[in-house]
């Protein structure tokens, strides 16, 4: 076993805010993905122009610049507005921004425009007569959504949601730059602290490997439930 | 604005100036010092971890009020932030393996090598202003992938903060390293008036309340006893 | 209107795609009971005159009345829209379409099919729609199957459950596109006795077919579509025995 | 109001980012990053191929290992391979006197080896699920006209499997432009890492990462252009004739 | 064996997929120019037993003589095997096979689509594949589609285009299944027409086909089989016209 020297607990801690921000940026960027799909392919121009703009934009930025853009920026631009009131009127008021909320909206954003690729791709990959026969029956688009568009379009998008998820679970590791300590950065200091860089990887990389493994087998088991009816494994 | 609590952001570890214990317990030169001058100042501290990537940015959104980080005072900086007087001014030296065969660190000797510094610092500034058109840069994220590549052989000789070096050359196991020539703490555009602790430009009270309590440990010998807790006798 | 309203009329309606007018006005009135039969070569606009009942397409011109009800348009710069999609969503629910292509929802089992839209449309309590997909699997023969998905069925079994589906929904009327030419000629018969069974019972029913047989037996008008205009209507025996038109004499001559 | 616009004119006047020498290491950084992602993108096509072939096989023994691969390179961060295969060469006995040391002493090759193994397992996979997705009716088609099974992958398989795998690859080409950012970290200086080095030499945080975010920028457009020729080159028959 | 071998024969072909038997012992030997049709009950095993010919299925039992060449087969762990995978390889050049749904090549145009396994397989110039492509989309009507791709194309436009595909290869026999029962009746007859004409022209062919008049009209033998067995057999006025058999008799009678 691998000597640790005393960060153990700190990188069990470390890889619990990897997974928690990793799982709720995950939420965010299939929700944001979604209605970016449908922006996408909605008959509405305003919509679909801003939907092409964000995935565009946001895909060309690297992360870490959007990171410390929206970040930092965001909170300088408030701040900017505070300090006038402060000069000027001596009111001071404050607003934080928490800095994990920050990192789950940061990732959550940047990945929604991955996630709204996917999905497009997979919303066309429905077959349009069973969505056809969803109208013809009366339901509302609302309803043709969730209970025929939704559950068909999963099958198609689970590949390469789970793609996208291996890239954002490791995007996590940016979050240090605003002042998260995530698994990384606790491996970070460790082996700065020690001088031993190596010893810190190994862990780091098998923590990786293990919610791989968790995830790997959660979507296999989605994309078996979502598999159903179609024939074929 | 009054603080009663004043929140100082800090990258850790920097041996010895930050790090932690065994134990996890924060510490170091900027910590005792830092909270000696609370103390003093009759605030309470507390220390926030931040990357130095994004240091500078999280003072000016205000996620914390101060930065006592081992940040060399210099004129791009005060540009961003407001300085506190120097509490500390640490030398810079040359680092090599025992066999290198030079003593002295100039155009001529250095002349083919490949230097390693650590990249966005003082001594990168410096390296990189004297030395590029007669030595390859290589600049690196920590002093400890620098080790790594003195060891690889893939460096022939690194500029260092001179506590880092002598932590992670000098008393390091492996092989033999050596200091080359003086600690070079001159000239001051490069190596500024030493280290200070950052204030947002509008917190000016606050710089003062830290420059007071600052001069006061000076005076009372508190500031010696923590300098010889960190830098010893033996220096 | 009458005490009971006709079913569904159709006035004069036309119908574009970019430049070619593909309907250029059709009307058609379904009494109670009516068995309408829609017959004409590829491309003669059968399908679009049948999307345009339940509004899957927009027509550009002319009036839909469902069950007495006037459907209510208004012009767009997309064009012609109806004016309340809550108003068409209610008429959809009245007219039951059954597809070439079966469209059997394929990750549900053909009882979730059955039961979907009157629990989610019609706001069925669960137990009775389930108490009705029983009894109509049963009568199209498919009880044994009521747990299969469409894609372990035969193509006669997913329309003959096609068909439950849409008369789980209580139609008006119901709407028929080439329900058996995307099946085996094996399976053809299957199918058709269904339909045979539900005109006998007095269903009111729009079918576009090809199956001269089952025009011929179960129709109350034939309608013969040419190039986006009706070129004959009439009964069966005068249409399909006694063609006028030359285009229908030859339309009808025997391919093999 | 006026907070914004001295802004504007410190950043306009005071212009460090902008200087000769700045822009000599943005063009450095450019010239690697380029060079890193082009190299490792095609290095990495070429053997996705046959890994996704073997990664398709019916035989255990064949198709496992490649999973294997594929698992640890794709389930752990792209930092710590790259790290491992510059830093850790080291720790391989005898490797300063071998032959390899010439190449691996340099930064530029360790990390085109990691980059490249990484995206390679990627691509791998996105291959392997369009292989998986070949219409069977195509399949019997080819083997009716007796194709022997190389030929059937040549010339059916893999061309239409390729242009099925054609969005997705677009997304790992955009993917490994991003992640080589972290080349900086075994001394490469790339775009980012001449980012950074601006930003802490002047520091100025905002400008210096805005100015390479458009450069960025740009190189996605391209890349992003690049693949829409692409796709409307190969992809056509999946589209209506007319449309 | 004769000048002219027989181009194929098959002997007491057995099949079984898990417990069930589903060819239980067929033969079949198809003369230069025959045309054999194979009829039969959905699920009679007529797909199985064609693929059988050209070894995408893999009979348990039974003898394969292509153009006078026995398939040599040996058995292994996973069942019987043929020895030599690179005679199956040519044999199935000289055999082509049209699918019920076409299989043409998705990403290639029907011109590519039919100079792939010419050049390919049998190693044709180039020039000359090209010459004889367009001589056969010619004769299938289809020269004006040369350029496009298969999903630009009408379902009988593909499967014309198939059937231009398998002539390409110069086959010794022509392997049809259902090649029209995917096609709406409009585009039937255009098909049936282009096989017409290769009966006529002496082709040899074996035809699983539900098409009762195609079968009379140019079939020399017809072959009905049921259950997995050849129920009844012989030329086609005596199998259609006169059916012995009960299960014949029923197969045979209108559905509508
Ligand atoms: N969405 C569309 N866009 C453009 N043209 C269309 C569209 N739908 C149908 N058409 C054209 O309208 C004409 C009528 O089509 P329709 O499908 O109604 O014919 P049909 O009588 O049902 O033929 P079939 O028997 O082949 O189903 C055809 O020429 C067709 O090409
Ligand atoms: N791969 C298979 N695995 C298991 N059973 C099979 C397989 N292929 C065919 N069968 C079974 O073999 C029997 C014969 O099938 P086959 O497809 O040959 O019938 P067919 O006469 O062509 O019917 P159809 O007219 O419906 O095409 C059927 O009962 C079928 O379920
Ligand atoms: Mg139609
Ligand atoms: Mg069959």
């Amino acid at each position: 076993m691998i000597d640790l020297q005393g960060y153990g607990p700190r990188l069990i801690e470390g890889a619990g805010v990897t997974v928690q921000l990793a799982v709720l940026s995950l939420i965010l960027a299939i929700i944001l993905g979604l209605l970016t799909a449908s922006a996408k392919m909605s008959r509405n121009w305003f919509l679909r122009r801003t939907a092409t703009v964000y995935t565009t934009l946001i895909r060309g930025v690297p992360d870490l610049v959007l990171m410390m853009l929206l970040f930092f920026g965001g909170q300088i631009g408030v701040n900017a507005i505070s300090d006038m009131l402060y000069y000027s009127y001596d009111i001071d008021i404050y607003i934080n921004f928490n800095a994990f909320a920050a990192g789950v909206l940061t990732i959550g954003f940047i990945f929604g425009a991955y996630m709204g690729e996917t999905f497009r791709g997979a919303f066309m990959a429905v077959d349009n007569g069973q969505i056809e026969a969803g109208k013809a029956y009366g339901m509302s688009s609302g309803l043709v959504f969730r209970r025929i568009r939704f559950p068909q379009m999963m099958r198609h998008a689970l590949p390469g949601l789970s793609n996208n998820w291996m890239v954002l679970l490791k995007t996590t590791a940016l979050v240090s730059v605003i002042g998260l300590t995530d698994m990384v950065r606790v491996a970070a200091e460790a082996s700065r602290a020690t001088h031993e860089p190596f010893t810190f990887l190994l862990p780091v990389a098998v923590a990786y490997l293990l919610i791989a493994s968790v995830s790997e087998w959660i979507f296999a088991r989605l994309q078996k439930h979502y598999d159903i009816g179609f024939g074929g494994q | 604005r009054d603080y009663d609590n004043v929140r100082i952001g800090v990258d850790v570890p920097y041996e010895p100036m930050e790090f932690r214990t065994a134990e996890g317990e924060l510490t170091g030169f900027d910590i005792d010092l830092g909270n000696e001058l609370c103390d003093r100042m009759g605030v309470t501290c507390e220390w926030v971890e931040q990357e130095w990537d994004g240091i500078i940015p999280g003072l000016m959104s205000r996620n914390y009020d101060a930065i006592m980080s081992s940040m060399t005072i210099n004129d791009e900086r005060r540009e961003q932030v407001l300085f506190s007087d120097p509490y500390i001014t640490m030398p810079s030296a040359w680092f090599a393996a025992s066999d290198l065969g030079i003593s002295e660190a100039t155009e001529e000797t250095l002349e083919g090598m490949t230097i390693g510094v650590q990249r966005g610092t003082l001594q990168d500034n410096y390296v990189t202003d004297n030395f590029s058109d007669v030595a390859e840069i290589s600049r690196y994220s920590t002093a400890d992938d620098m080790v790594l590549d003195m060891e690889a052989e893939r460096l022939d000789i690194v500029f260092l903060d001179f506590p880092i070096g002598q932590s992670t050359l000098l008393e390091s196991e492996e092989a033999e390293y050596v200091v080359i020539g003086e600690r070079i703490s001159e000239p001051k555009e490069y190596f500024g008036d030493g280290f200070g602790i950052a204030f947002r430009q509008r917190d000016e009270a606050l710089a003062e309340k830290f420059n007071e309590a600052l001069a006061e440990v000076q005076e009372d010998g508190t500031y010696d006893e923590i300098y010889n807790r960190y830098f010893g006798e033996a220096e | 209107m009458a005490a009971t309203p006709t079913p569904l009329e159709v006035r004069n309606i036309k119908k574009r795609f970019g430049d070619t007018e593909v309907l250029k006005g059709l009307s058609l009135q379904a009494q109670k009971g009516d068995v309408i039969t829609l017959i004409g070569a590829s491309g003669s606009g059968k399908s679009t005159f049948l999307r345009c009942m339940n509004l899957l397409e927009q027509p550009d011109e002319g009036d839909l009345i469902v069950h007495g009800e006037p459907i209510r348009f208004k012009t767009t710069k997309h064009g012609r829209e109806p004016a309340d999609w809550k108003q068409v969503v209610q008429m959809r629910a009245k007219l039951s379409m059954v597809f070439q292509s079966f469209n059997l929802w394929a990750h549900m089992t053909l009882l979730e099919n059955i039961i979907e839209a009157p629990i989610h449309v019609l706001k069925k309590p669960k137990k009775e729609a389930l108490e009705q997909a029983h009894a109509l699997l049963d009568r199209v023969g498919l009880t044994a199957r009521a747990n299969a998905y469409p894609a372990q069925m035969s193509g006669g079994q997913q329309q003959r459950g096609a068909i439950a589906r849409a008369l789980a929904m209580d139609p008006e009327v119901m709407l028929f596109d080439e329900p058996t030419s995307a099946l085996d000629p094996e399976l053809v018969g299957d199918v058709l006795k269904v339909m045979h069974g539900l005109a006998e019972e007095g269903r009111t029913m729009v079918v576009v077919t090809h199956e001269m047989g089952f025009a011929r037996d179960v129709s109350s008008q034939v309608i013969y579509l040419h190039q986006g205009l009706v070129e004959e209507a009439g009964p069966p025996a005068q249409v399909l025995e006694n063609p006028q038109s030359p285009r229908l004499q030859q339309f009808l001559a025997p391919k093999y | 109001m006026l907070d914004i616009s001295t802004w504007f004119n410190d950043l306009l006047a005071g212009n460090t980012i902008f200087t000769a020498d700045t822009l000599g290491y943005y063009w450095e950084g450019l010239v690697t990053t380029t060079q890193l992602v082009f190299l490792s993108l095609v290095a990495g096509l070429i053997l996705a191929v046959p890994l996704a072939i073997m990664r398709s096989s019916k035989h255990k023994w064949i198709s496992l290992p490649v999973y294997l691969y594929t698992y640890v390179f794709r389930g752990t961060p792209l930092l710590i391979q790259l790290y491992i295969i510059y830093y850790g060469v080291v720790f391989v006995d005898g490797i300063q006197e071998s032959f390899l040391w010439p190449v691996l002493r340099e930064a530029f090759y360790p990390a085109l080896i990691a980059f490249t193994l990484n995206t390679a397992a990627y691509t791998t996979e996105i291959f392997r699920g369009a292989i998986k997705s070949t219409a069977q009716g195509e399949i019997e088609a080819a083997r009716a006209y007796g194709m022997s099974q190389n030929l059937m992958m040549r010339r059916i398989i893999l061309p239409s499997a390729f242009r099925r795998a054609l969005p997705a690859y677009g997304n790992e080409v955009i993917f490994m432009l991003h992640a080589s950012a972290i080349a900086s970290v075994v001394t490469l200086m790339d775009l980012t890492g001449a980012a950074r080095f601006v930003y802490a030499r002047y520091y100025a945080p905002f400008e210096a990462f805005l100015f390479v975010a458009a450069i960025y920028l740009c190189l996605t457009f391209a890349i992003l252009f690049f693949f829409r020729y692409l796709e409307k080159k190969l992809l056509a028959h999946l589209r209506p004739q007319d449309a």
